[in-house]
């Protein structure tokens, strides 16, 4: 038995799949950014995991772009911390459901 | 084996916290069992060839990103909020969503024929720098797409310092200093 | 040699400058100077009397025409404003402007304080204009704009005192009762434009058009259109004049001042059906059928008038009705082609008329407003010159010899008497109805002259003659009243009127002249008359002179049965007209559009219902938005995956 | 230059409007009141100067079309007796909107301004995308309006217009991209060759969308859902507007986008015909029971509109100078009855028929004004009215005595609603309080009383209406006339190929030309288009065609 690229992309399946999990059902909105942050390692690991398959030169790129996806990843979790920074002194309440001001 | 046995090992903790992390109260609990999930998956990058893309997931995610996120959960106390619930309606037909999602994906992964290829090169530091900065290709590469990057960095922090700071003179931060 | 456009042009400015007035002095409470705005009212029609009287009095044989300018160029129509003065024309408008004048010179005293004094003279002057232009156009669209135009100033002056509701009613009544006219003269127009072109509109043409008709013998080729022309022409005529069935509007009439029931309602407007009919005499000569119509009509609505008169207990109203009856009277000498003696009548009556309306004037005038005649009585000794032009005119419309209906009057039915078969059963129905109208004639000289005052002891002090502006007016329209029949007094060997007239209708009463039926001795004619008149006024004294009269209730209409009797036509019109455009309004209205409103209302509704499904996937709850598109993602999942991936 | 200014202009205008003091109503009004009065002047010199057109500019190409589209314009007999109506009925509005709008007199102004540009536009469109451009383009400041200043139920009532309009001519856009996907570029004459070549079905299908267009904008019988409600609530300055010129465009896109372009067959021709009567009589009717005002007023227009839609369908010879004068007069003398029944509500602040009355007395110039104007729409004779109701009716004669009896039908009734009117408002007793102070303004009763004077003059002589339109008349038949006209105008840059003049042929022979008619006026379009071709462009079109 040795380690099958499959068993990765399976893993990565699992941990998106909670992650989506956490920040769809969560209320409160750190669950909810850190389901979103939980979703996007998944990706992160399955891009690895995909290069890991490809030949040569063709397998470095799904290394790299894991990175620009962590640096995205640490300007959304900058500005959306500081949006629920925001809110929360104005709501003074982290359920996600009471945000609903921009409904159409 | 060997790596496969590492491999379960670091997938346990990493789905067990991950669950932990859907399942856990206070957001704290929720944001360290995160923080153990992302380190057993820095864990497996290095597993899997890509050591530089291990680092680079502890150092930003499990260091600087979730800190932060620490940081403020700390910062905001009311976060721990004991009324609003755990789980709701919407939860109800989420969940069994995202399975029956999942499953489709799975089945649609396992049916496909992948393989890992012996010529991948290792992620080491000396190769993914030179894929960033080499110019010489043909084409810009990544280069202009990593300082884009660098601006996005930079505006997202203005952003948030601006959208963060207490605007001075208002009611609120009036407020708050009366307080102190 | 003056243009004949200056004769309309004078009323016109005087129309113009009065409203000028009117509308200016509308603002200051004392209103304009009666004396200064009496004078131009008096003026403008007296001038254009003046030409026409120099007109008449050297008017060349054939006519004098002139056209003025262009009116409407479009293709497959061409009209121009043009004006034709010759017999016909003279005639009419020489009473026309006359009586017109006289009648603005009474107005002055009867409308003496009222607040519209300016604006009542301006709708006067608009109403001579407008007849002037009736009569005096040369073609049928332009007469079509003085026909309206009379039918409108009518309607001005019925609703003058606008502030009683009833009054406008009667003044809507009038108008619409007569659109509906107008619109047979409308389509008759239409329906000549459509066998000569637009130009056999003009009176000549159209006349021209008959007599190459005739020689050429292709009368019964144009025979069918001509008929549906003629009796579209002749609705319109019933429809001014009165005539059944669109008779209704004229008792009502009577709500405006009565020297407008005088000239418009009386002598002038309501006479412009007979003139038509004796303008297009030419063309309804060929008509047999039209003519018979015409005939059968006056000849009801002679009669019926009459008897309706008999039971109005309103001075005015039974003014009203005897005119219709004494239209009727034209009617049936229209229809047997005797164009002349209808117009003749039209002349005399004029007069007669006009003396009777403008004495009735001057009775309410003297009871302050009061019409109703069982509240009058006695009245002799105390308006001496009233009763006398009243009595006088009466005589002349029972036709008493030697009087001006009598010559008139006797013409037409010896006429109808001459004309065939037929006319000798309307000829019976004829004299009938002149004895008719002397007891009713009668039972109004009885009731409003005679006997003792049955009003109230402290109106009868106030009783007084009325001021000598409009004594004068009434004072020679009854030297009129007398004397006019001498112009065409056939008896005694004068035919003035006749050969005037011979040149305008001459040639269509010869295409007409029936076989001589029987060759009767006209002192037969001019006895029988005399005898019905004399039979009429007997009756009346027997009935009237020493009844007593019962008090008047409130209302002067008739009630009871004689209310189902005079007002019949009114619920004719009622239930042929009135109550089914109602239904037809109240259909549209709430039937038709409920249901159009109920379609558009279901199209919104089920727009509204889609829109807001879809909107209702967008709910405020950002987890729920992205739960549902989990949901969308499994389903397009699923689907690709069982299909594999093929679809 | 005059046709870009005065469809341009106007624009500018409104853009100068909003430069203008919001406060300062006083001299806004002025500097508007001046505007409008130069886009009166302009319109009266577009009349005078008779048919011209500019030069067509390519503007844009619509992706899956053949041809440009052209910024185009053209102006003829008919088109600029609408942009009169449209100048002068604006620059009345403009003045009589001072005592109604006083506060927001400038955005009203600006609105009324858009409005005017675009339905300008819509009338001296040559471009049939240019056409469709100004017709929706007309909705927006309308329905801006109505729900800016209107009555209690603005909101409704500009929902209702503008959604009414707008999925009325929904139709009409597919189906002129269709034809775009067809035609060589969008003008009138390469439109019409190119239905002519149609199927007859298809032609049906795109015949409908068009007509349902103009049939809402009329409006005629079952689209006429949203015009007493829009007439009732809007602003009585906007409603004359609308009734008096944006209403004529749905007549005027009969006559200037249906006739020429599709070869109608005789059953739509009369069944047009009939909805029209129909018309005429369902608006008298609901007129006969308005207890509205200004609903009655709308009404009264539908059944007028109708009677022309009517009078277009006839077909006659007469139908064109006919409806012409019908619109005119309609479009003048329903504009004063809005006006003056807007003062009225102002005096009254009803617009209740049964609340009103007894102004006779009370305000004598303004019941002067307002029964002079009810006799003008009863088409008494001597009024413009008159002329153009008799000869519609004369062009109704040629189609058979009935639908003239129907016509006439109308007729009584207009008199009866239009005398019901006049008593309810002025006559019979003071039924409520009326304002002082806020009685008929000196301006405003000066340019309503030279509306009425307009239309006596035109009673008269109405070969003042009449003359413009004989320049552009070059056969007999109108539909024919229109043809050619527009042929002549744009051979410029479609010469005539064998196979158009085939087409055409064929298209005359439909509408029933005689051989010999036909041969010369294809003679004529052959002459015509020799002539033009040596000009550059149509060289260049011609190379660009093979």
């Amino acid at each position: 038995m040795e380690l099958q690229a499959i068993y990765v992309q399976i893993l990565a399946l699992v941990i998106f799949a909670i992650g989506l999990m956490v920040a769809v059902s969560r209320r409160n909105v750190f669950f909810v950014l850190m389901g979103v942050e939980l979703a996007l390692n998944a990706v992160n690991l399955s891009f690895v995991g995909f290069a890991k398959t490809l030949p040569a030169e063709a397998s470095i790129v799904g290394q790299v772009v894991p990175l620009f996806s962590i640096a995205v990843a640490a300007a959304e979790a900058c500005v959306g911390l500081a949006m629920v920074i925001l809110i929360f002194r104005n709501r003074e309440s982290v359920d996600a459901d009471t945000y609903s001001n921009m409904k159409g | 084996m060997l790596a496969l046995i590492y491999f379960i090992v670091l997938a346990v903790i990493a789905v067990g916290s991950a669950v932990c992390v859907l399942l856990s109260r206070h957001p704290l609990y929720g944001a360290l069992s995160l923080v153990a999930s992302m380190v057993s998956l820095a864990g497996i990058y290095g597993l899997l060839g890509s050591p530089f893309l291990g680092v680079v997931q502890i150092m930003v995610y499990a260091g600087a990103i979730m800190m932060l996120l620490t940081f403020v959960i700390m910062v905001l106390n009311g976060a721990r909020d004991s009324h609003t619930p755990m789980f709701d309606k919407v939860s109800l037909f989420v969940i069994p969503a995202v399975i029956v999602l999942a499953g489709l994906v799975g089945f649609a992964l396992v049916r496909s024929p992948i393989a890992f290829d012996a010529a991948t090169i290792r992620g080491s530091v000396a190769i993914t720098s030179k894929t960033l900065f080499d110019v010489a290709q043909s084409g810009p590469g990544y280069f202009v797409l990593f300082e884009v990057l660098g601006v996005l960095l930079l505006s997202a922090m203005g952003a948030a310092v601006l959208l963060a700071k207490k605007r001075l003179g208002s009611v609120e931060s009036e407020k708050t200093e009366d307080k102190h | 040699m003056i243009s004949l456009g200056l004769i309309p042009l004078f009323p016109l400015l005087g129309c113009i400058i009065l409203g000028a007035i009117a509308i200016i002095s509308s603002g200051s409470k004392k209103g304009p100077a009666e004396g200064f705005v009496g004078t131009l009212a008096v003026l403008f029609p007296a001038l254009s009397f003046a030409g026409v009287a120099l007109l008449s009095l050297n008017m060349p044989e054939g006519g004098i025409r002139e056209t003025l300018c262009n009116w409407i160029d479009i293709p497959m129509f061409r009209v121009d404003i043009g004006f034709l003065f010759d017999g016909l024309s003279r005639i009419m408008l020489l009473f026309v402007t006359g009586i017109g004048s006289l009648i603005a010179l009474y107005s002055i005293g009867y409308m003496h304080g009222d607040r519209g004094f300016a604006r009542y003279f301006a709708y006067i002057n608009l109403f001579l204009f407008s007849m002037i232009v009736l009569v005096l156009s040369d073609n049928l669209l332009l007469t079509f704009l003085g026909w309206e135009g009379v039918g409108l100033c009518s309607y001005l002056l019925i609703g003058f005192w606008n502030k009683d509701i009833k009054n406008c009613h009667a003044a809507n009544k009038a108008f619409i009762v007569n659109r509906v006219g107008d619109i047979g003269f409308l389509l008759g127009m239409l329906c000549l434009v459509t066998i000569g072109g637009s130009a056999i509109l003009n009176y000549d043409v159209l006349s021209n058009f008959i007599s190459m008709v005739i020689s050429g013998n292709h009368v019964e080729l144009v025979i069918p259109v001509l008929s549906v022309a003629g009796i579209l022409f002749f609705i319109g005529c019933t429809g001014k004049s009165a005539q059944i069935p669109l008779l209704t509007w004229l008792p009502d009439a009577m709500a405006g001042p009565t020297p407008v029931s005088a000239l418009i309602h009386a002598a002038t407007m309501v006479t412009s059906g007979v003139y038509l009919l004796a303008r297009l005499g030419s063309m309804f000569a060929l008509l047999p059928v039209v003519l018979d119509i015409i005939v059968v009509i006056g000849m009801l609505t002679a009669f019926w008038a009459a008897v309706a008169g008999l039971f109005q207990n309103d001075i005015k109203k039974v003014l009203a009705y005897s005119t219709i009856s004494q239209l009727g009277y034209m009617f049936m000498a229209s229809g047997v082609c005797a164009f002349d003696a209808s117009i003749f009548h039209v002349f005399t009556h004029a007069f007669f008329k006009a003396a009777l309306f403008l004495g009735a004037g001057a009775v309410i005038h003297a009871l302050s407003g009061e019409q109703d005649m069982r509240k009058m009585g006695g009245l002799l000794k105390k308006t001496p010159v009233t009763a006398c032009v009243m009595i006088f005119a009466f005589l002349a419309i029972v036709g008493f010899p030697g009087f001006s209906g009598f010559w008139s009057k006797d013409l037409i039915l010896e006429k109808i008497f001459m004309s065939g078969t037929m006319g000798q059963a309307v000829y019976v129905v004829g004299l009938i109805t002149a004895v008719i109208t002397a007891v009713y004639m009668g039972r109004l000289i009885i009731l409003t002259f005679f006997g003792s005052y049955r009003g109230s002891k402290e109106s009868e002090e106030h009783i007084h003659e009325a001021p000598a502006v409009m004594l004068i007016p009434m004072v020679i329209l009854a030297f009129g009243a007398v004397f006019a029949g001498y112009l065409w007094a056939d008896s005694i060997g004068i035919k003035f009127f006749a050969e005037t007239l011979a040149p305008v209708v001459g040639a269509a009463q010869a295409y007409n002249t029936p076989a001589v039926v029987a060759h009767v001795n006209p002192v037969v004619f001019a006895a029988l008359g005399t005898v019905a008149a004399l039979l009429g006024m007997f009756i009346a004294y027997k009935i009237y002179a020493n009844a007593r009269i019962p008090a008047a209730k409130g209302s002067s209409a008739p009630e009871g049965g004689k209310a189902t009797w005079t007002f019949l036509f009114d619920s004719i019109h009622k239930y042929v007209g009135i109550i089914p455009v109602n239904v037809l309004a109240w259909i549209c209205d709430v039937v038709v559009d409920k249901i159009l409103a109920a379609a558009q209302w279901t199209i919104g509704a089920i727009a509204t219902i889609l829109g807001d499904g879809a909107a209702s996937f967008q709910v405020r709850k950002v987890r729920l938005q992205i739960a549902l598109s989990i949901l969308g993602l499994v389903a397009l999942l699923a689907i690709v995956i069982l299909t594999g991936g093929t679809l | 230059m005059l046709l870009h200014l005065l469809v341009l202009a106007p624009f500018v205008a409104a853009i100068l409007m909003v430069m203008t003091s919001k406060e300062d109503s006083k001299s806004s009004s002025r500097l508007a009141i001046l505007m409008g009065i130069g886009f009166t002047a302009m319109s009266v010199a577009l009349i005078a100067g008779g048919s011209v057109s500019t030069e067509a500019i390519e503007w844009f190409q619509i992706p899956g079309c053949k041809g440009p589209v052209y910024y185009y314009l053209t102006s003829h007999g008919l088109a600029s007796w609408m942009v009169f109506l449209s100048s002068g009925l604006s620059l009345v509005a403009l003045i009589s909107a001072r005592a109604i709008t006083c506060r927001s007199y400038r955005n009203f102004a600006i609105g009324i301004f858009s409005l005017m540009g675009a339905m300008n536009g819509t009338f001296l469109a040559a471009d049939a995308v240019l056409f469709f451009f100004f017709f929706e383009a007309m909705v927006i400041p309308a329905a801006v309006l109505i729900a800016g200043f209107g009555g209690k139920d603005r909101m409704k009532a500009a929902m209702t217009f503008a959604i009414y309009t707008l999925v009325g001519s929904a139709p009409m856009m597919v189906a002129l991209w269709y034809i775009l996907t067809i035609a060589d570029n969008s003008t009138l004459i390469s439109i019409a060759v190119a239905v002519q070549g149609l199927p007859e079905a298809t032609q049906n299908v795109l015949l409908v969308c068009f007509m349902l267009a103009f049939l809402v904008k009329t409006p005629i019988f079952p689209f006429h859902g949203w015009q007493a409600i829009t007439y009732a609530e809007a602003p009585a300055p906007l409603s004359a507007i609308l009734t008096g010129a944006m209403s004529k465009a749905g007549v005027f896109g009969f006559i200037v986008w249906i006739l020429p372009i599709f070869p109608l067959s005789m059953n739509a021709v009369s069944c047009m015909m009939w909805l029209g009567l129909f018309t005429a009589v369902y608006g008298a009717l609901m007129a006969l029971r308005a207890t509205d005002g200004k609903k009655l007023l709308a009404f009264s227009s539908m059944g007028h509109l109708g009677l022309a839609v009517a009078g277009v369908f006839s077909l006659s010879e007469a139908m064109l100078p006919a409806v012409l004068v019908l619109l005119v007069a309609h479009g003048i003398s329903a504009g004063a009855q809005f006006y003056l029944m807007g003062i009225a509500e102002r005096m009254a602040g009803t617009r209740e028929l049964d609340k009103l009355g007894g102004l006779s007395s009370k305000n004598p110039v303004f019941s002067t004004l307002f029964g002079f104007a009810g006799v003008m729409a009863l088409a008494v004779p001597g009024t413009a009215g008159f002329v153009g109701e008799f000869s519609v009716l004369l062009a109704l004669w040629d189609m058979g005595p009935l639908p003239a009896l129907v016509a006439g039908f109308t007729l009584i009734l207009s008199a009866a609603y239009m005398l019901r009117f006049i008593q309810k408002v002025i006559f019979g007793k003071q039924a409520c309080e009326y304002e002082e102070g806020r009685r008929t303004m000196p301006l405003e009763g000066v340019s309503i009383a030279v509306m009425l004077l307009l239309l006596l003059v035109f009673g008269f002589h109405p070969a003042y209406v009449t003359d413009s339109l004989n320049e552009t008349e070059v056969t007999e038949d109108p539909a024919a006339a229109q043809v050619l006209n527009s042929a002549a105008l744009n051979n410029g840059e479609a010469p005539m190929t064998a196979e158009e003049i085939h087409q055409l042929d064929s298209t005359l022979a439909a509408a029933g030309f005689k051989d010999d008619e036909r041969a010369s006026i294809i003679a004529q379009m052959k002459g015509d288009a020799s002539a033009d071709a040596k000009s550059e462009k149509s060289v260049k079109e011609a190379s660009d065609a093979k």
